[in-house]
């Protein structure tokens, strides 16, 4: 189906606050790095996608105009593509689809978030209706409160055991956040330190939440040709599922998401993946809040629903265990929320080919990257392999 | 607004805290100093005016900082003749593309002067080439209006 | 305007209010009338048979129109909810305050709404007495302004 | 690459302020291209939007909330921040990458709910520089005009008989929002708010909901006898700072080249019959015949007094009435494309260009002075 597409190239900021530089050298900073990484100049390459929160949040609306030469796009083609959390997925999937459409050999995506010249929180509340949710949304933790009780209450699971299992997984991704040079949040936790920590809103706690972050990635997106012309080792495509929901909150399952399944399934189908436990060698799921990633792991199908504390607790998603999520230290750990799903994809192509340093989980061949948006109503799958 | 039909108000408040950066950082205190900073390229050897980061064109650093001169010619120009968002003070103005002396590329800035107070007679003074200079503003405070305007020569 | 962050970076200060004025449509005007009269209306999808409140004129999934208006009850259950505890911008009232999912009797899908009508200090008590199903029936404002608020909260039968 | 890509059905909403709910608009667009297609939602492939959250009524990741209203409910689909006519060129590309064989492209703008474009596009500048001049487009657009009536000797005239013919073939198009015939007094006479730009020379606020079916070639040929097919498109961006561009040689003649070069068009001015361009500001018009090349540099002003792209003209441009009449900012890209489907399909009722057509082009742009460019041609 179309023809084949690579990641050839990966940039990526320091990640946290960078308000030491303005936001256009910030962008500049990762397309540099994306550029050189591949071994390219500028102009090869033949367009660019940017991505990034609604800029406003940010003070500059359509801010692609303000970035255009930081963007390298001056003369090129160029597209902005944004769907909320899903942006950094969204881009990718541009990228993607711009290559195996034969319109392009080399597209450039980038996305970027400088959390810190905004209010986010001002912002957020205005992804909801103001006739009827607005009032009621208390930012992105209310929502996913909502959502971890109704996973508990409907698999019985007990609130001990998904505590226990929450935190493990905060102090995993804090710990291997520490081997990520670009990471925001650097520090060692405890697993008492996570269940101590402040509630936000119940069962919530501080350490269960990402922090906000400023930071950029860039990825070049290659066909066949350029791989071989560069002559470079490069991550392959091998699956794409994207999938969106109804709108209003409370109209669709959102923790058996269909959305989420499906987009899954459809990435598993084109990468002919059957048993994604076994065959995937590592995922990085978009995970800003430890509970909701639990109940991801299962739309995934990691594992079976209702089991995903219980294989947590077991080691199966940790380090050396089965299948390690998140060896990035994740979303948990750096969110600059329009770069965000874009990392995902950029860490699964540096395990993959072998290139993620001290992470580096061994002999990574197969691995699966996730991007999620509008309180679980977006999902976007990309899986990427060492071998074409 | 009056309107005929049901709607519903709604305000977007948004707050920002955008960073300087060391190179408009570095620009601000010229101002304050009435110095206008540019700087050069190592490339094209172009010099740009307000300093920048990087060269939009060569997209190398521009590290070589370049006084430029106050005094410039007419680009192009508009009179402002309506109340909109955000106009940088009471309308009618000039706003006008200024090339400064020994810069590459053109200033984006206000006109003003005595000979501004009658409009009707502006538009026969100004003239693409009329030579213009900058005046400064008696109290700086970091801003591009620190520069009150460009009056004609 | 300039001034210097926690870090010693340079920042400029702004703040931008953009004024927005939304039109309410027909149908959103049809279901407020409803909320004037305590009354709270779904309709009905002709193709999934679903019954979706607040009311719509199209069915999100079948993307047929949704002609069928129905008139639900004041009453529902409890799906799941959370007590928020902090304050952040817009929020319906003074924290604490607990927000949930509600299924409201003859609706097929989930209302979000407060819940109140009773002390929110003790956490433990409030968790073991709100599980899911618990009853709910919906509490009117005594002065409406045909707005989704016109409901002040659900009161738990606990409550009472 | 598989095959090419062809437009099936197109629809647009009227331009005029409209008390409906927007989301409500959004399903009436989307609902009227699926049922004059036959498509049931489920057949659909897949969904590109364009929107902005600026010019979105003050909702932010405007995509999640009109994601199902535009029939994307648990589709994979994708949306678009600005010009609209680049969420047209992302759906052929998933047609042309064989994943999908139906995509509908969506635009939304309800202008109605917005401040004014003023106000908004003032908050495309940078905090540090031109916004602490006040710029917005209409002001870069007024240093442009000037730039433009003094290099070439272009009249104030020519740049407002623009707006006599827009304005005055808007009076046959039902989807516009102006629709009064003014005179060429009346515009040079109105009050110069951005002189030498006149406010009869400014596009007005409007809405805009337009919706299109694009299909691969064997799925267009099941879904309509009268395919529109796109054969070219390309887009560019400009440097940001004014000042750093010369503001009459712009990225549109590099987008409207890619967009050439793909349609195997070597002499625009003479293979494309019929053109939707968009003039936010009436003297870019002309300024946009020189760019597209269907006049010399400099000779935009004698190509519109030679009456050339009238209506009855040789090279008819904006039979619709153009932004002038009617613009939506996001979707004004995709209308342009919508009309041009209906005039090659003879579609456009009393604006119906009375002559054989098989070429159309339909532009957009956004961003100061042009920043921003996309081309798009359709045959059929």
């Amino acid at each position: 189906m179309g023809r084949a597409v690579a990641v050839i190239g990966i940039g990526q900021t320091k990640h946290g606050d960078r308000s030491e530089i303005t936001y256009p050298d910030l962008v500049r900073e990762a397309v540099k790095a994306a550029i050189d990484d591949a071994g390219l100049d500028i102009e090869d390459i033949e367009g660019v996608v940017y991505g990034s929160m609604p800029s406003m949040m940010e003070g500059v609306g359509m801010n692609h105009f303000y970035f255009a030469e930081a963007l390298g796009a001056v003369g090129k083609e160029f597209m902005r593509t944004e769907t909320c959390g899903t942006t950094g997925i969204s881009l990718a999937f541009t990228g993607y689809y711009w290559v195996a459409s034969g319109c392009a050999d080399l597209v450039m995506v980038v996305g970027s978030e400088k959390q810190h010249e905004g209010d986010s929180q001002a912002a957020i509340v205005t992804v909801y209706d103001p006739l009827y949710q607005r009032p009621f949304a208390s930012g992105a933790p209310g929502i996913y409160s909502w959502l971890s009780q109704d996973w508990m209450w409907r698999y019985n699971v007990p609130e001990e055991k998904a505590r226990d299992a929450a935190a493990r997984l905060s102090v995993d991704h804090h710990r291997d956040a520490l081997k990520t040079p670009y990471a925001h949040i650097r520090k060692e936790l405890s697993l008492e330190d996570v269940k101590t920590s402040p509630i936000l809103v119940y069962p919530i706690r501080l350490y269960d939440t990402c922090p906000a972050s400023d930071g950029a990635c860039a990825v070049i997106f290659g066909s066949e040709d350029a791989v071989k012309r560069l002559g470079k080792k490069a991550a392959w495509i091998k699956g794409v599922g994207f999938r969106g929901d109804e709108y209003v909150f409370g109209d669709a399952d959102r923790v058996v998401s269909e959305c989420a399944s499906q987009a899954a399934a459809a990435a598993y189908d084109m990468a002919g993946v059957t048993d994604p436990l076994t065959e995937l060698d590592v995922a990085e799921p978009y995970n800003p809040f430890t509970f909701m990633e639990m109940i991801h792991y299962e739309s995934f199908g990691f594992c079976e629903p209702g089991q995903a504390a219980d294989e947590i607790l077991k080691g199966t998603f940790g380090p050396g265990g089965k299948l390690h999520c998140a060896p990035s230290g994740g979303v948990l750990c750096t969110n600059a929320i329009g770069a965000c799903a874009l990392m995902r994809v950029a860490e699964i192509a540096l395990q993959v080919t072998g290139k993620a340093g001290e992470r580096q989980v061994d002999g990574a061949k197969l691995g699966f990257a996730h991007g999620l948006g509008g309180l679980n109503q977006f999902n976007g799958v990309m899986i990427l392999g060492r071998d074409k | 607004m009056g309107k005929h039909y049901k709607t519903l108000r709604h305000d977007v408040w948004l707050p920002h805290e955008f960073a300087v950066g060391p190179v408009f950082e570095r620009f601000y205190e010229g101002l304050k100093q009435e110095i206008i900073w540019g700087t050069k390229c190592s490339g094209c050897k172009k010099t740009l005016v307000p300093a920048r980061t990087f060269c939009p064109e060569c997209l190398v650093d521009m590290n070589e900082w370049v006084q430029v001169s106050q005094k410039g010619k007419l680009v192009s120009w508009t009179l402002a003749n309506y109340q909109f968002y955000g106009a940088p003070t009471e309308p009618p103005f000039v706003g006008a593309l200024i090339r400064l002396e020994d810069c590459d590329c053109d200033f984006l800035h206000l006109l003003g002067g005595p000979e501004f107070e009658d409009l009707s007679t502006i538009k026969s003074k100004l003239k693409k080439g009329s030579d213009v200079r900058a005046v400064w503003n008696e109290e700086k405070k970091g801003h591009m209006l620190d520069i009150k305007y460009f009056k004609l020569m | 305007m300039l001034r210097r962050n926690a870090k010693g970076n340079l920042v400029l200060e702004t703040e931008a209010i953009i004024p927005y004025e939304l039109a309410v449509g027909d149908t959103w005007n049809r279901f407020f009338d409803g909320m004037r009269n305590e009354k709270i209306y779904g309709t009905m999808c002709p193709k999934c048979k679903r019954v979706l409140t607040p009311a719509r004129k199209f069915c999100p999934r079948c993307y047929v129109d949704m002609d069928e208006w129905v008139e639900l009850g004041n009453e529902g259950e409890v799906f799941c909810w959370s007590l928020t505890n902090y304050r952040f911008f817009g929020m319906p009232t003074d924290p604490p305050f607990i927000t949930g999912f509600i299924k409201i009797d003859k609706s097929d899908n989930l209302f979000v709404h407060l819940i109140g009508g009773f002390d929110m200090s003790d956490l433990d008590w409030i968790k073991k007495k709100m599980k899911r199903g618990t009853r709910v029936s919906a509490v009117w404002e005594n002065v409406k302004t045909g707005c989704i608020m016109d409901i002040k909260y659900f009161k738990p039968m606990f409550a009472d | 690459m598989s095959g090419r890509v062809a437009i099936v059905e197109a629809a647009q909403t009227r331009g005029p302020e409209s008390s409906e709910n927007f989301l409500d608009q959004v399903y009436d667009v989307c609902r009227e291209v699926l049922d004059k297609s036959g498509l049931a939602k489920g057949e659909l492939g897949t969904v590109i939007s364009a929107a902005s959250d600026i010019f979105h009524s003050g909702m932010s990741c405007a995509n999640a909330y009109y994601w199902d209203s535009g029939a994307a409910a648990v589709k994979n689909g994708s949306r678009n921040d600005g010009e609209s006519l680049t969420a047209a060129i992302y759906g052929a590309f998933r047609i042309l990458s064989g994943h999908f064989d139906t995509a509908l492209v969506l635009a939304v703008c309800k202008g109605s709910e917005n401040p004014d474009n003023d106000m908004l596009t003032h908050f495309f500048t940078d905090p540090f520089y031109q916004r602490q001049i006040g710029l917005n487009e209409t002001f870069a657009a007024g240093l442009q005009m000037r730039e433009y009536l003094e290099r070439y000797g272009v009249s104030e005239e020519q740049c407002a008989k623009v707006v006599v013919k827009n304005r005055n073939n808007a009076l046959r198009n039902p989807y516009a929002h102006l629709r009064q015939r003014v005179e060429l007094d009346q515009v040079l006479n109105s009050e110069r708010i951005m002189d030498p730009l006149k406010a009869l020379e400014c596009a007005p606020k409007s809405e805009g909901f337009a919706a299109v079916l694009l299909a691969s070639e064997e799925r267009a040929k099941q879904l309509t006898d009268k395919p529109v097919w796109l054969t070219g498109w390309g887009t560019s961006m400009d440097k940001f700072y004014l000042g750093d561009r010369d503001l009459l040689k712009g990225q549109l003649s590099v987008a409207a080249q890619r967009a050439f070069k793909r349609a195997g068009v070597d002499d625009p001015g003479k293979q494309i019959d019929v053109a939707e361009i968009c003039e936010p500001y009436a003297f870019q018009e002309l300024l946009w015949y020189e760019a597209l090349g269907f006049c010399e540099e400099g000779e935009g002003g004698r190509f519109i007094d030679s009456g050339a792209t009238e209506i009855n003209g040789d090279l008819p441009v904006n039979p619709s009435g153009g932004v002038l009449s009617n613009n939506a900012y996001i979707s004004r890209g995709l209308i342009r494309l919508v009309e041009v489907t209906l005039q090659l399909r003879g579609q456009a009722g009393e604006r119906q260009v009375n002559r054989r057509l098989t070429r159309g082009l339909a532009h957009g742009t956004q961003g100061f002075a042009g920043q921003f460019h996309a081309v798009m041609i359709a045959e059929i």
